[in-house]
Parts: structure tokens; sequence; C-alpha cells
């Protein structure tokens, strides 16, 4: 957890977006380890295969892409600051105000096989979403490939 | 663990919420801008999760998964056009990017 | 076994769902054929059979309630506003297209639609997520098609908006799904009262629907998008989506549980006033058409949130009858921006060289009036009908920002004569600089006078919409 | 209407004239057969030549259905008007002979805005009442802006927005006039059922409801709204600023049919809605409406004193006439009624002349101010004569039309028991205003040396053409026989007028 | 008999069209037509015929016309003053191009003259005054083509409509139901009174709206005859006698008033006027001040008596004037109506000089005339009323006997100076020269002024007339009578005699009159700037309506665009506070902090960020009315 408050940090006060896009690494590792802790082992196990190895490469290579092939910093600035600070502050009051107010007592945890029952539930109680889902990926995909293809083209 | 972490699970899930809010609001960069989207869906992920342990059809995780799932269609989505406007206009700080409209 | 009842449910209810899965496999078919042919002809009538296709299997849908296991709510609003936007996708094959990506481009289409009638659908909130997730996806990439700059800026504002949004409302349904236990709008009617958190989380979903749906605050994105996208995804993405998502938003706060929260009612009549007026005076100071227009379809937006609210069967008529108009009309207007840009007409006061085509000149002030909301065109019926539903609503509700509320939409209202009217003001009151004579093919005409006719139609026939109503609901009286 | 391809201007101005001759040959018709000495027992009674056929029937579940109805007859308040408009029209038409530039969508503008008028008179339905009001407006806009003057589009654009705002007003207290008031179980919007006061229990415009909106009863509410939403199409002081330049713009025959007939649509809006409604209120605001009526009067007058351009002169005049129109209806009284009607018909009679007037100084030089001319009356004697009738009945000289809508107005406004002596004794001093600006214009323009700005115009200042004479002889025949024998048109209104002040009586205190 | 009196109606007015539609002999027809007029109506006087008809114009409104022998003797005096001036109009009007025109108008004028006289409704009368005042505008504006006539004529005529406004507004006040004179029972109220009156006062010249009748001479002189002296002016006073009995008594003191300082005003503004018009307009003036004295003072009858034999001698002096303009205007004469230009045409035309002569002499109140006849009643009955209301009452009859000193003077001055001593033109003729179209109206003129046909008695004031309107008898007594006989002979012989002595001939002033000097008593010259102050009125009313209309395109436009452009204004706002939102507060914490910098530099709208700042601010407000509410 404190891990992840560190990468969040650095994310933070950090100019540089490799540098931050290694620290969102950090995080969202660290973020897998809560999700363990929280039995959410499944969870995890994608965080890990498709955030850190998935997004965060993305993002790497986007900054290649773009800034570095300029042979420019890879720097980015930042700006109102106060504003977002108050912003994000209030944001996070709010939710702290808001989770201060609610009893949660009446809950058990429930620890049972986990990945067999997302799996049959992928199945039958969420089949549209799994269907959909796909066709959400399709879509990304060709969006995304046509787009990048565009962008060769021209 | 017990319910009473709840709460604590939950605070670290807005912090993380705010800081995205903080970085999306403040970075020009628009990956950077993505990094801070990013922080935010992982804090509702988070949130996800906790609550998911007591449920025993474990919606929320499934819910999570998806989310991941669809976070990285978005980012991908993202970058494709990041791409294309830099080939275009060799721009990738947001703000540059003042072309559409007249206010 | 419990597994095998769920299966056989499954596959029960699966008629529910053969409009959408034939819209998947038919987005894919023209995907392939794309790429095997890509003849703009032949896509336009692979997708017109696609979409008739899965029109038919819609009006002949039978189901209703919570099918697959909860997965989606059928009901008849389902069915015909779902007939509605598939003919809406219908109507886009008058638009003409270039003869690069047509493949692509109706493959987003379908998915646009395919998303609108999943979200207009969904109960679990899962399928509220990625449905949305899914539209905002197809519109992000579908903004790029221009191939424009501009285009570009604007999809990726667009999609980092929208990604803001989207993340916001994953929390928010984290929050309900944390405090009640519930992963279904269904569910939520079981639960007793809410608590802060699950307000939070009502709140912070109906931020994500509102992005949809284009309210403020985060209308943000429309005026760019609007301005810069192709037109008949414009007109599409005005349509489908924005009322799509105002059915699920009736679907859930219409329900009783939401009744005592005083806060939902004033805050979205509150977003409802200010979309009205950031929409109407926003739309005051443009210069170019289609922003101007967006503005308008903002405003329209404001219009019509309060159907969310209101679950009485005037209501419901009314929306219906609102939502018919504001489909013929957007799709009109927009398809008339497009010709006129078409001939290098982008600016207002462009217009003013189109003075020889008076025809177009006519039909563009028909549709534009039937979108101030003036008789004897049907635009003017809907606003009627809206005001009748508020007015109602506000005798038995005696909630004072109903009222205000319909002082502002009246206002509004005139309001917006002053932007709507600039067109034909341009295009008959005031010469262009150059004398250069713009003419429009026979085919334009022709389509432009039958939305005419078809505007004034409604007008003089309202029951038509209802005619059309029970005819999407394959109800034979 | 008139869908007739080519591009021939006579042909369409041959149709159209054919069409409106037949409109008005049937509407002389129905008006021999109308009866009016039929005293009505209830509003329902008052009306003839009724016709009425379901038109837009929605079912709304429990809620009850939105029933719109094509409904129409006549009273004797609209029957005089229904023939007034197909007469001003057909003059309308022959006026707009001169008239070749897209001639085609003229007409058909025209010809809608015809039958939108008529229908505006005979509509028993509101809500058809409300469609005609509205439909007024876009061949009216399109008739300014595309065939009018220098400044057309301010001009049209204005007017637009002005009435459109009116109408807005109006469209809210339809709205709660129709959910207040029910035929039978089912709401409706019809205005014999309104007039008849047969309101649902406690819905908002039932008068024993007592609702308040903004800490007024709803029905101050609604009246005022109807006041103010007929008032701008009347017009009154201080939403008047319209009709000038809606005139000084309009083609001539337009601003015939502006002045002639779309003030008196504001004006019979008053008497049948806002009047007919609202009994109760009317009483109560009486004063009120008197002052603002007094107002115009007064201050339309003086500035059209203070006018330079004839047609503007001629608009502001309308705004001190239709002045009288209001004086009348706040006096509740019989003869006031009856005068503010008849003066609608006279101004209607007496103001298209005007125009018409001030057309011909224009068709033949392209201008109209006043210090351009002097001396007509030497070169072009018809012209005066012509002239004088229409400025004297204007003015309201005895034996004119003119005259006896005034007096009769005054005479209400003095037997008023609502209103003090004053509020006559300024709309008197009306008349000696009137007097100023009408025999200021004849003594500048028409009196003195023959003398025109521009020496080219010479040639063309030719006396009346017969065509000119074809218009002007039946409106000045109309005139002469209107002030002579008044009764030609209050034997029709009588009854009715009589039967709604009844009504109104009810609620005198 | 209704026929006959549709007849008399409408006689005129047919005879007036014919002859306006007729080529030749216009007058010839318009006169024959009047005179048949004349003719009926004194066969119905002298068949005594008096009924009431009633005529239903307005639903509910029955109008009705009432013959009875006032009005019949009245319309025929207007019918046969009327046909006279048709008849010299003749000869008048020869060389005209407009003949036709003026010749309908006149017939337009009896008509609607006649039907004054018969109206008994209040709101027919007042039909027929406002068409009188029509004529009188048409036929004052009949030369339209000089500059000043149809100013003059649109004076006249918004100075009378001016005091129709009070007729009317009486009119209305009075209305319940019933306006016909013959069937009121009660006194008025003051306000109507009074109101009613004010139109009596504009029709009669009186002050402060007598400055129309002296502008109205710029009409053909025979006009001025029919309309200016015996008939139209004459209309108030007919208004007054018969309303009489119903005035307030505060309105009538009003009344008396104001004929008295009217009749003053009259006789002080002739005195020094060049225009023989004008000094028979001002004295028209002076004596209608009379009558509406003698109506004040509870004396209609004499007044109505006055109105009648006025009627005779002023025609007579006003077509006397139209003869000698009609000369001068042979002689090529340039300022035809200036006195300054005539003298002696004594020898021109002497059948003019004698009806001249004895009308002006009846003008004076000489005895053996009609005018002494009828000007002592009212004087009598003046020092009557006197008499019972008190000291201060005194000024009427005294300011009566004044004025009858000054009429004197005047005509004397004016009889002297047209046709004594030399003459100052150029002759060109040395025989009479005069038409018989002039002598025939003249001479019956002439000798409708004489006393026989009044009464035997040359000193009596009363007539056989006095039965028609019903005189009351024995109501003076001898003393008082006799005084003001005896003093009013005094003053108008000492006021010819005064006016021998400055103006006969060879005298000084005589000789110097010609002599177009600056003038000392222009005040006096010019009726004490009554038209002047009608002109600064006037110019007044201009400029408050072009106020009036700056109001209307400042003020009233500008607030009711008001609308529109907030709406701009609005959407402006919107746009600042889309640029400025964040920057202010920024700004502001910015100067706290210390802190000013890059932060403000590059905040626009179009910016993303400040965009999602908006909406994530919009998500916070959201969430905290959650708590709110």
């Amino acid at each position: 957890m404190l891990l992840a408050l560190v990468g969040v940090g650095i994310i933070v006060i950090s100019k540089n977006i490799i540098h931050a896009a290694y620290a969102l690494a950090l995080t969202l590792i660290s973020v897998a380890g809560i999700y363990v802790l929280l039995s959410a082992e499944l969870l995890a196990v994608v965080q890990i295969m498709l955030y850190a190895g998935g997004v965060v490469i993305l993002l790497v290579f986007g900054v290649m892409m773009t800034n570095r092939l300029r042979g420019e910093d890879v720097v980015s600035g930042s700006r109102n600051r106060l504003v977002s600070a108050i912003i994000s502050l209030a944001l996070f009051l709010f939710f702290v105000f808001t989770i201060s107010n609610t009893d949660f007592n009446d809950s058990q945890v429930h620890d049972s096989d986990q990945i067999d029952k997302i799996g049959i539930s992928f199945l039958t109680d969420h089949i549209v979403a799994f269907e959909l889902v796909a066709f959400v990926l399709l879509v990304a995909l060709v969006g995304a490939s046509y787009l990048a293809k565009m962008a060769s083209d021209e | 663990m017990s319910n009473a972490m709840i709460p604590y699970y939950l605070y670290f899930a807005s912090l993380l919420f705010s800081a995205g809010v903080f970085v999306v609001l403040t970075k020009r960069s628009a990956i950077f801008i993505l990094i801070g989207i990013e922080l935010m869906l992982n804090a509702a992920n988070i949130v996800l999760a906790t609550f998911s342990q007591y449920d025993p059809s474990l919606n929320g995780q499934i819910l999570a998964i998806f989310a991941v799932v669809i976070t990285v269609c978005e980012v991908s989505i993202a970058l494709a056009i990041l791409l294309n406007i830099y080939r275009k206009t060799k721009v990738s700080n947001v703000d540059e990017l003042t072309e559409v409209g007249n206010g | 076994m419990r597994l095998s009842e769920q299966l056989t449910s499954i596959l029960n209810d699966l008629q529910g769902a053969w409009t959408e899965s034939t819209l998947i496999i038919g987005s894919i078919l023209i995907l392939l054929v794309g790429l095997i042919r890509p003849n703009e002809m032949l896509i336009k009538v692979l997708f017109g059979a696609i979409v008739l296709v899965s029109l038919w299997l819609n009006v002949n849908n039978s189901n209703e309630g919570l099918v697959l296991l909860d997965s989606l709510h059928l009901s008849k609003a389902t069915n015909h506003f779902g007939s509605l936007f598939i003919i809406t996708a219908l109507l886009l094959i008058i638009f003409p297209r270039d003869k690069k990506h047509a493949a692509e481009y109706y493959f987003f289409i379908l998915a646009m639609l395919c998303g609108s009638l999943f979200m207009m659908k969904a109960n679990s909130i899962l399928i509220i997520y990625l449905s949305i997730e899914l539209v905002s996806f197809a519109s992000y990439i579908i903004t790029n098609f221009t191939f424009k700059k501009v285009a570009f800026e604007a999809s990726l504002k667009y999609l980092l908006i929208g990604a803001v949004s989207s993340a916001v409302m994953l929390f928010g349904l984290g929050f309900i799904y944390g405090s009640t236990g519930a992963f279904a709008i269904s569910d939520l009617a079981n639960i007793g009262s809410l608590d802060t958190m699950c307000s939070a989380g009502v709140a912070m979903l109906m931020i994500g629907v509102f992005f949809k749906i284009s309210i403020a605050p985060v209308h943000l994105w429309v005026p760019a998008t609007y301005q810069s996208a192709p037109s008949d995804a414009t007109a599409f993405m005005s349509i489908a989506p924005k009322l799509a998502g105002l059915l699920l938003l009736q679907r859930m706060l219409t329900l009783s549980v939401f009744d005592s929260e005083l806060w939902i009612f004033r805050v979205v009549l509150i977003l409802g006033i200010l979309t009205i007026a950031i929409g109407t005076l926003g739309a005051f100071r443009q210069i170019n058409a289609r922003r101007m227009v967006s503005f308008g379809a903002v405003a329209h937006s404001g219009f019509l949130l309060p159907f969310a609210l209101i679950s009485s069967p005037t209501s419901s008529e009314a929306f219906w009858i609102y939502s018919v108009a504001y489909a013929i009309m957007n799709v009109a207007v927009f398809y008339l921006l497009d010709q006129y840009e078409r001939k290098g007409i982008h600016e207002l006061s462009d217009y003013g060289e189109s003075v020889s085509s008076s025809w177009m000149g006519v039909n563009c002030t028909l549709v534009l009036v039937s979108l101030v909301g003036l008789p004897p065109l049907v635009g003017f019926t809907a606003k009627f009908f809206l005001f009748t539903t508020l007015w109602e609503y506000y005798l038995s509700s005696e909630l004072i920002y109903v009222l205000w509320y319909l002082i502002v939409a009246v206002l509004a209202t005139i309001g917006s004569l002053f932007y709507y009217l600039q067109i034909p003001k341009h295009i008959f009151l005031v010469k262009g600089q150059t004398n250069q004579s713009i003419n429009f093919s026979l085919l334009t005409k022709i389509i432009a006078t039958l939305f005419s006719i078809g505007l004034l139609l409604l007008f003089f026939a309202p029951k038509l919409v209802i005619v059309m109503q029970q005819l999407l609901n394959n109800v034979h009286e | 209407m008139l869908f007739v391809s080519g591009e021939k201007w006579m042909l369409f101005r041959r149709l159209s004239l054919a069409t409106i001759g037949v409109q008005f040959v049937l509407s002389v018709l129905m008006m021999i057969n109308f009866d009016g000495s039929i005293s009505p027992e209830s509003w329902s009674g008052a009306f003839q030549f009724v016709e009425k056929s379901n038109w837009i029937n929605m079912s709304f579940g429990s809620i009850g259905s939105l029933s719109i109805e094509y409904f129409i007859g006549v009273d004797g308040i609209s029957m005089p008007l229904v023939v007034l408009s197909s007469f001003v029209l057909l003059i309308g038409v022959v006026s707009s002979w001169n008239i070749k530039e897209k001639a085609k969508g003229y007409y058909i503008l025209y010809l809608l805005l015809s039958s939108s008028i008529i229908g505006c008179f005979i509509s028993l339905d509101f809500f058809l009442f409300y469609l005609c009001f509205e439909f007024m407006l876009l061949p009216m806009f399109f008739l300014i802006g595309i065939w009018g003057g220098k400044r057309r589009a301010y001009a049209s654009i204005k007017f637009f927005l002005y009435t459109l705002l009116g109408s807005l007003f109006i469209l809210v207290v339809m709205i709660a006039l129709y959910l207040s008031v029910v035929d039978g179980d089912a709401n409706t919007f019809s205005l014999v059922q309104m007039l008849d006061g047969s309101y649902a229990d406690g819905s908002v415009l039932d008068p024993s409801s007592k609702q308040l909106i903004f800490g007024y009863s709803a029905r101050a509410v609604a009246f005022i709204f109807l006041i103010i939403g007929f008032g701008i199409k009347l017009p009154a002081v201080p939403v008047h600023t319209w009709l000038p330049d809606a005139h000084v713009e309009a083609p001539t025959p337009i601003s015939v049919v502006l002045a002639g007939l779309l003030l008196k649509v504001g004006a019979y809006g008053l008497f049948r809605i806002a009047y007919g409604i609202f009994p109760d209120i009317a009483v109560q605001y009486a004063s009120i409406v008197a002052v603002v009526g007094v107002i115009s009067i007064l201050y339309g007058g003086m500035n059209a004193l203070a006018q330079r351009d004839l047609k503007r002169m001629v608009a502001y005049s309308s705004v001190s006439h239709m002045g009288f129109v209001l004086v009348g209806l706040a006096s509740l009284t019989t003869i006031g009624f009856s005068g503010a009607y008849f003066h609608m018909i006279s101004h209607g009679l007496i103001s298209p002349a005007l125009f018409l007037i001030a057309g011909v100084i224009y068709d033949r030089t392209g201008n109209r101010k006043m210090e351009n001319f002097s001396g007509l009356a030497s070169k072009m004697p018809q012209y005066t004569f012509f002239m004088a009738v229409f400025f004297f009945a204007g003015l309201g000289l005895p034996g004119l039309s003119g005259f006896v809508g005034e007096l009769m107005v005054l005479m209400g406004a003095f037997g008023s028991s609502q209103l003090s002596y004053w509020i006559g004794i300024s709309a008197t001093l009306g008349i000696a205003v009137s007097a100023a600006y009408f025999l200021w214009t004849i003594q500048r323009m028409f009196y003195g040396n023959y003398f025109v700005r521009d020496s080219s115009w010479d040639s063309n200042m030719i006396d009346l053409t017969s065509r000119e004479k074809l218009m002007l002889i039946p409106l000045a025949l109309l005139v002469i026989a209107l002030g002579i024998f008044p009764r030609l048109i209050l034997d029709f209104s009588n009854e009715t007028v009589d039967f709604f002040i009844q009504q109104i009586g009810k609620f005198q205190p | 008999m209704n026929w006959l009196v549709i007849v008399i109606l409408f006689l005129p007015l047919f005879g007036g069209i014919v002859s306006f539609l007729s080529k030749e002999n216009t007058g010839l027809i318009a006169s024959i037509s009047t005179f048949f007029t004349f003719l009926l109506a004194i066969s119905l006087l002298l068949s005594n015929t008096s009924f009431l008809v009633l005529l239903e114009w307005l639903p509910g409104y029955d109008l009705s016309i009432k013959i009875d022998s006032v009005a019949l003797l009245l319309i025929s005096l207007v019918a046969l003053i009327s046909t006279l001036v048709n008849v010299f109009s003749i000869e008048y009007m020869r060389s005209d191009l407009g003949k036709n025109r003026y010749f309908a108008k006149l017939g337009f004028f009896t008509f609607s003259m006649i039907g004054l006289l018969l109206a008994d409704h209040l709101i027919l009368m007042f039909v027929f005054w406002e068409l009188v005042g029509f004529a009188s505008y048409l036929l004052i504006g009949f030369w339209y083509g000089k500059e000043w006539v149809p100013q003059s004529a649109r004076l006249a005529f918004i100075v009378n409509r001016l005091a129709d406004v009070g007729f009317l507004a009486g009119i209305l006040i009075l209305n319940e139901g019933n306006l016909s004179i013959s069937q009121f029972q009660e006194t008025w109220l003051f306000l109507p009174s009074l109101l009613i009156s004010i139109g009596a006062f504009g029709k009669s010249a009186q002050l402060p709206f007598s400055g129309w009748l002296t502008k109205a001479m710029v009409g053909p002189t025979p006009v001025s005859a029919l309309i200016h002296a015996a008939t139209m002016v004459a209309a108030g006073v007919y208004l007054l006698f018969r309303i009489a009995p119903y005035l307030h008594a505060d309105a009538l003191i009003i009344i008396a008033l104001i004929g008295t300082a009217t009749a003053l005003y009259g006789g002080i503004s002739a005195l020094m006027q060049h225009d023989i018009k004008k000094v028979l307009a001002y004295s028209t003036i002076s004596q209608l001040g009379y009558m509406i004295l003698g109506v004040g003072v509870g004396a209609p009858e004499a007044s109505i008596f006055h109105l009648f034999t006025h009627a005779f001698f002023k025609a007579g002096l006003f077509l006397g004037a139209g003869s000698i303009i009609h000369f001068m205007h042979k002689m090529n004469v340039e300022d035809e109506q200036d006195m300054r230009s005539m003298g002696g045409l004594r020898k021109y035309m002497p059948w003019t000089y004698r009806s001249f002569l004895v009308c002006a002499l009846a003008l004076a109140g000489i005895p053996f005339l009609s005018g002494f006849m009828s000007k002592e009643g009212i004087v009598i009955a003046a020092w009557e009323w006197a008499s019972i209301n008190g000291t201060w009452a005194y000024l009427v009859p005294d300011i009566a006997l004044i004025t009858a000193f000054l009429t004197a003077l005047y005509v004397g001055r004016m009889v002297l100076l047209v046709f004594w001593g030399k003459s100052r033109f150029e002759t060109k003729v040395d025989v009479p020269l005069e038409n018989s179209q002039f002598k025939l109206p003249l001479g019956i003129l002439a000798a409708g002024s004489l006393w026989v046909f009044y009464n035997i008695n040359p000193l009596a004031h009363g007539s056989w007339l006095d039965s028609i309107w019903g005189v009351s008898e024995g109501h003076a007594d001898e003393l008082t009578t006799l005084i003001v006989t005896f003093l009013s002979l005094l003053l108008a012989f000492t006021g010819l005699i005064l006016a021998y002595s400055f103006f006969k001939p060879d005298s000084n002033y005589e000789k110097s009159y010609g002599v177009k000097s600056r003038d000392r008593f222009a005040a006096i010259l010019n009726g004490f700037y009554l038209t002047e102050f009608y002109h600064i009125f006037g110019r007044g009313v201009e400029k408050a309506a072009e106020a009036t209309f700056q109001i209307d395109r400042e003020f009233i436009e500008r607030s009711l665009n008001l609308f529109a452009i907030a709406g701009v204004v609005v959407s402006k706002v919107i746009a600042l506070i889309d640029r400025f939102f964040i920057d202010g507060p920024i700004n502001l914490l910015a100067y706290l902090s210390g802190f000013v910098g890059k932060l403000l530099a590059s905040i626009s709208s179009r910016d993303l960020q400040t965009q999602l700042a908006w909406l994530l601010l919009g998500i916070i407000l959201i969430l905290s009315l959650i708590l709110i509410f």
C-alpha cells in the first residue's frame, strides 16, 4: 500500500513522462498486491498482466513514438496546480466524509474457489457482458489498428 | 481481514482517485493525463475489489476485471489518436491543441 | 442443477438479444466484406440489409421484463425506442459517403447502435458500464473519420473527458455496489433507503450517463465533436446514445426507492435548467453553423431531461413524441448542414451565398423552425407535449423547480429563435459577397423535401407517431 | 394552396385572385345567411355554422386523452371579421399586382397567410386558433423579409421575435386552460367549453380553486399573460415597436394585410379569449388595461405627429387606434364593447386604405418622406380626394366609420363603472392629436405649391390608375356606409356582445 | 312631414353635388337648391310645424331630430344667407377654376349647418358640429396653393377640435342613456356643463379659442360671410341657447365672464386692424362675446335674437367687404384687403356703400336698425343679472357698454377709411362698377338690418320673433331699461362722433394712413398674439411629439430589446466566466501566496484541462448537493 503511495507520489511530482510511467507500473503492481490482500487473486493476476504488462508498455511506446521521435525531452510541464489541488482535495474530503459516515458491519468474507466461480459466471450470469466485452475489444482493436493505419498512411 | 479494514482501503482508493484527478488536471501531456485516468480507474477497481470479497458471487471482481480490459482498450485507442495528431502536428500537449471551435 | 437451469433460461431468453446479436454479427460481416470488396454501394446495401433484419427482429421481439439472468431489462419502451434507433441508423444511408473506409465506418455505426441498444436495456451495472464504453469507443473512433486535424483533436478531447467521466462512474458503481450489494438496477428496488455512500454512487453513475446525454457539466465534448465528426455520425450520436441514456436514467430514477430522495429531483432539474441555459446561450455566439446546431442539441438534451424523472403515462407518451420529433429533426438538420458543407458553406455568414437555391432554403427553414418548436411543425408538438407534461408534473409534485424549469424552457424556446433563425436569415435576407450560384442535386432536394413533409405531416397527424409506436411494438389494434 | 409549377407570374396572380375572390364570395354568402337576431343562452348557443370533427385524439392511459378538434364556427363577433378579412385580402391581391419577382413564392405565402387569418377567426378550438395564430408568422416573416424594403431583415426578424414572444405567453395559458377545462370527463381545447367555464374541480384555472402562482392567483396570471400576448399583436404601448418597422419595410400589400387583419387578430384574441374566458379577472384589471389603452392612444398619436415618413406615420396611427380598442374593452359595457368591435372593423378598412395611399406615392417615386412632396393636390386631385376621405376617416370625422367606433368606445369609457372620467377625457384628447397629425400631413404633402424633391419623379406623378381606384373606391364606399349606418355591422354583433356583457356583468362589483 | 325634413336637410347637399358635377351654371344650381330649402323652411315655419323624429342609429341609442320654430327660423336664416352668398359667389368666383368644388363645399356646409340646427340628440349635434367644422376647414383651405392658407385652415380645425374634445367629453359624461336635449329634466353637474360650454366657446370663437376666426379670413370672402359671420360661429350660441336651462349655475357665470372678456378683446383688437376682413372678424368675435355673455346672464333668447340680427348685418358687411375686395382686385391693387390702400370708394360703388353703411350702423347699435334692438336686450339682461349678483358682477354690463362704445368707434373708423376721403390707389374707372349679383344680396341683407322686420317700435328691445323663442315677459323694470338704453345710445354716438373726429376726411390720421408705418399698437393689431400663442403651443406639441418619438426610439425600443441584448450579454458573460472563472480564484489565491506566475498564462476555454476542471468542479458541486439536501 505504501509502495503504491510512493508510486503515486512520483507520478504527481514527476515531470518526466517516462519516470511517471515506471512509477505507474510500480503503483499498479502494488495495487495488485492490495488485490491479493483483498482476496481477489484473479484480479491481481489480470492487473499485473494487462495493466502492468500492457498499459504501461503502451504508454511508454506512446511516449517513444511521439516526443522521443523528435528527440526532445520527455518532460511535461504542469499547471493549474492550486485549483487542481483544491479540486482533488475537495473530492478526497468528500469521499472520506462519505466513507466515514457509512457502517460496514454486516458483511462476511466468502473465501472459496474464485477462479472457478468467476469462470462459470462469465458464461452464465454475465454471458451478455462477456459477449459485449468481446465486441468492445473488437471495436477497440479495429479502431486502434485502423487509426494507426490511418496515421501511417498519411 | 476484518470489516474494520474496509474504510482504510476506501480511503486509499479515494486518495488514489484524487491523485489521479490532480494529475489529470495539472499535467500538460496527453499521456500524463492518461496515466492520471489510469490511477482513477485503479481506485475504482480497488473499491470494487474491496466490496467484492463480501459478495458470494464475486460480481465486484468481475466488474473490475472487465474494467481493466476496457481500460486497456481505451488506452490503445487514445494512443492511436494521439499518434495521428502527432503525425499531423508534432504536438502531444493538450493545451497546444486549440484548433477546434471558436470558444 | 442451478447451472443447467441458468443455461436453459439463457437459451430461452436468447430471443431478447437477437437484435443485438444480429448487429454484432452483421458488423463483423461488413468489416469482412469491406476487406474483400471495398465497394461503397455494396457496403451501403449490406448495412441497410443488416439494419432491416435487426429491425424486423426487434419489432417481433415479444420478450418483456428481465432476461438473460437479469442482465437486460426489456419493455415496450425499449422495444419501440430500439426500433427508433435502428430506423435512425437506417436513415443514415441517405448521407453520401466517400468510397474510402465505408466498411469500417458502418462497422462503427453499427457498434454505436448496438451499444445504444444495450445501454437502453441494461440492467446489470456491468452492462451499463460496458455498453456506455462501447458507445463511447465507437464514437471516439468515428469522430476521426473526417480525417482532419480538428477531428483528431476533438476525438482526443472527447476521449479524455469520456475517460474521466467513466472513471467517475466506475467509482460510483463501486460505491453503489459496496453500500447496497446490488449489482443491477432491479436489485436497487429492493433496498430500503439510500445512505450517503449510495447517494454519492448514484450521483456519480448519473454523471457517466449524463456524459452520453450531454448534460452539463459533462456536455463539454459536444460542440467540438459535433463540429468535426462526420455529419451522419453526428446525427446518430446526437440521437441514439442520448435517448438510450435517458431511457436508462428514467428506468433507474423512477424506481420507488428514489421517490423520497429529493436531491435527485433537484439535481436533475437544476442540471437540466443549466443545460438549457448553456446550450441556448452558447449557441448565440457561434459563427459556425454546425457548432451552433450542436449547442442547440445540448439545449435539447436539457429539454429532454425531465422525462427521466417522470413516470406518468403522459410523460412516456410525450417522451416518445419528443424523441421521434427530435430524431427526425436532427437527422434532417445534419443532412442539410452536410449538403451545405459539401458546397463549402460552413460559417453562418456563408449561407448568404446559397440564395440561389431557395427551395433548399425553405426546407432548411422548416427544419430549423421545427427545432425551435413552432407550429406547424412537429417540433412544436414535441415542445407542446413537453410543456404539458411538465405542467402536470408541477401540479402533482408541487416542486418549485419544475415551474422554474418550465419558465426557463419557454424562455429558451424564444431564445433559440435568435440563433436558429440565423441560417434562414442569411439564406434569404443577407446577400452573400460572391455571386456564385450553388445548386443542389435533385436527389438532395427530394430528400430534404421529404424531411420537411415528414415534419409537417407529423404535426398535422401526431396520431401517426402513436401508430408508429404501436407498430413498432408489434401491437395491432 | 397553390403549388403550380412554372415561372409565369401572371398565372399566379390570377389564380390567387380567383381563390381569394371565391373566398370572399363564400364569406359574404355566409354573412347573408347569418342570423344576427339569435340571443344566446350560453356560449355554445352563440355559434353558427359549426363544424366539428376530431383531429388529434391520443389516449394517455390513465390520465385521459389529448383531443384536439377541428372545430369551427362563427358568432356575431367573428362573422363580420371573416368577411372583412376576405375583403381586405382581396384588396391585398389586387395591390400585389405588380409584384413580379419570385411571384410563385409570394402568392403561395400569401394564400397560406390568408387561410391562417380566416382560420383564426373561425376556429373554436383553442389549439386550432393558436395554430393559425402561429401560422401567420412564418409567411409574414418571409413576405416582409424577402419582398420588403431596405431594412427588411431587421424588420422581419423583429416582427417575428416580438410576435413569437407574445404567442409563447398565449401557449402557456393555452396549456393551463387545456388542463383545467373539461368537456364531460376529458380535457378539451374547445373554446366553447372554455367560454362556458366548465372547469374541472380544483384545476389550476378553476375560479373556485384559487390557485396561486408566485403569489398571484393563477387566473390573474393567465389573464395578464394573454393581455401581454395579444397586446404585442395588437400592438399596445410599450410593446408596439415592431409595428412601425414591420410596416415601413413591408411591401404595400403586406402592410395592408398586416394593418388590416393581423392587428385585428390580436384584438379578436382579446375579445374571445382574454375577456371571454376570464371575465372575472377582466373586471379586476379593467383600469390597468384602460390606462394602457389611453397611453397607446396618446403615445401613438404623439409619435405619429413626429414622423416624417408617411408609412411610419400611418403605422403609429394604428397604434393609436388600437388603443381605442383596448379602452373599449376595458370599459366592460355593451356600448364600449360594440365600439371596440366596430373600431376594429372600421380600422380594418381605413388602415389598409391608408397604406394603399402611402403605397401609391411610393410606387411612383420610391420615396415616402413627407418633406419631399408638397402640393400634390393640384397634380393628383383624385388621389387627394381619396386621401382626404381616409385621413378624415382616420381622425374620426362624423359620417365616416372611424368616428362611430371612437364615439362608442368613448361612450363606453365614460359609462363604465370601473373607469374614472379621466380615462375617458384623456382618450378623448386622442381625437385632437389624431387631427393634428393627419392634418399636418395633408398640409405638408398635398397643399401648397406643387413640389417634388427629385425632378425625375415628375413624369411619374400621374393620378390614380384604374387598378388603384378599383381598390380604393370600395374601401371608401364601405367607410362612408359604415359611418352612416353602423348597424350594418352592429346588428350582427349586437346579440353576442349583449350576451358577453351579461356574462361579465356577473362579476361586476 | 318627415320627408320634408329630409328634403330640407339634403337639398343643399344634393345641390352641392350636382353643382360639383355640372360643368356650367354651378353657382346657379346651388343657389336654386338653397333657395328652395329656404322656401320650404319658411313654409314649415309659417305652418307652425313642430315635431320630433327618432332614428335608431346605434343599437339602443335613438338619435332624435327635433323640428320646432326656433330651428326652422334659423334654418330659414341659414338657407337665406346661403342662397345670397351663393348668388354673390357666382360673380365673385367667376374666374376661379375650382368653382365646382367651391359650390359643392358650400352646399355641404349648408347641409351640415342645417343638420346641426335640426339635431336634438347631443351626439347627432356633435356629428354635424364636426361636419360643420370640417366644411369650414375645406372652405378656409379652398385656395390651398398658397402656403399660409392650409396652415390657417389646419389651425382653425385643430383649435375647433380641441374645443370639441371638451364638448364630446361633456356629452359622454352626461350620457346615461338619454342625450336628447328635449328630454333632459335636471340641471347638469358643473363638469359636463363646463365641458360642453368649452365646445361652444370653440365654435363661437370665444377666448381662448378666438384666434382661429381671424386666421379663417384667408378663405374666400363670401365664405367668411356665410360661415364666419352668420352661421357656423353662431352654432356655439345656438348650442348654449338650447342647453341653457340645464347648465350649472357656476358654469353660467364662467360663460358670462368669458363672453364679456371676449367681447372686450374683440372690440379692442378690431380698433387697430388694417385688413378690412380682420376688422370684421374681430368685430364678429366681439359680437359673439355679447351673445355668449347673454346666455351667461340668463338671457339666451336675447342672445339668439342678437344672433339672428347679427347674421344679417354681419353677412351684409362681409359681402360688402367681398364686393370691395373684388373691386380692388380688379383695380390690381396689391393688398386688396388692406384698408390702407382703399379710401373714397363711395363714388365707385355706391350700392355697396349704402348697404355697408346700414349694416355698419346696425352693428354700432344705432336705433332704427336691428343691432340696436338685440344688443340692448343683452345689455339690459346683463344689468339685471348684475343687480342680483352683487357689485363685482357690474363688471359684465359695464364692459358690455364699453364694448358698445368701441364698436361704434371701429365701425366708424372702418367706414370712414374705406369709403370716404380720397382714394389711396390708382383709379382706372370713374363709373360705379357693381354687379347685379352683388347688389341683390347686399340689398336684401341691408334691408334685413332694418327695424321693421322685427318690431314696429324702433326702440323696443324685443320683436315679434320673441314668441318663437319664448321670452319671459316683463322681467326688466322700466328704469333699468331706460338707463341702459340711454347709456348705450350715448356711448354709440360718442363713439361715432369720436371716430368721425379722428378719421374724417382730411384729418391728419386719414392723410397719413396710407403710409405703412410701424404700428404702435402691435399687440392689438395682432390680436394680442393669440395665434402666436397657438403656434407656440403647436410647436410645443411638436416638440413633445419629437420627444415622444425619441423616447420610443431610444428608450422603449431599447428596454424592450433588452431581452435580446440581455441574452447576448449573458452569453458574453458566460463566455467570460468560461474564460475567467478559473482565473478568478487563482488570481486571488495567487495574490495570497505570492505565487503569481505562469499558472495564469495559458488558460483559455478551449483548453481541455480547464474544461475538465469545470467538469470535476461540477461533479463536486453535485456531490455536495447530496449532502445539502
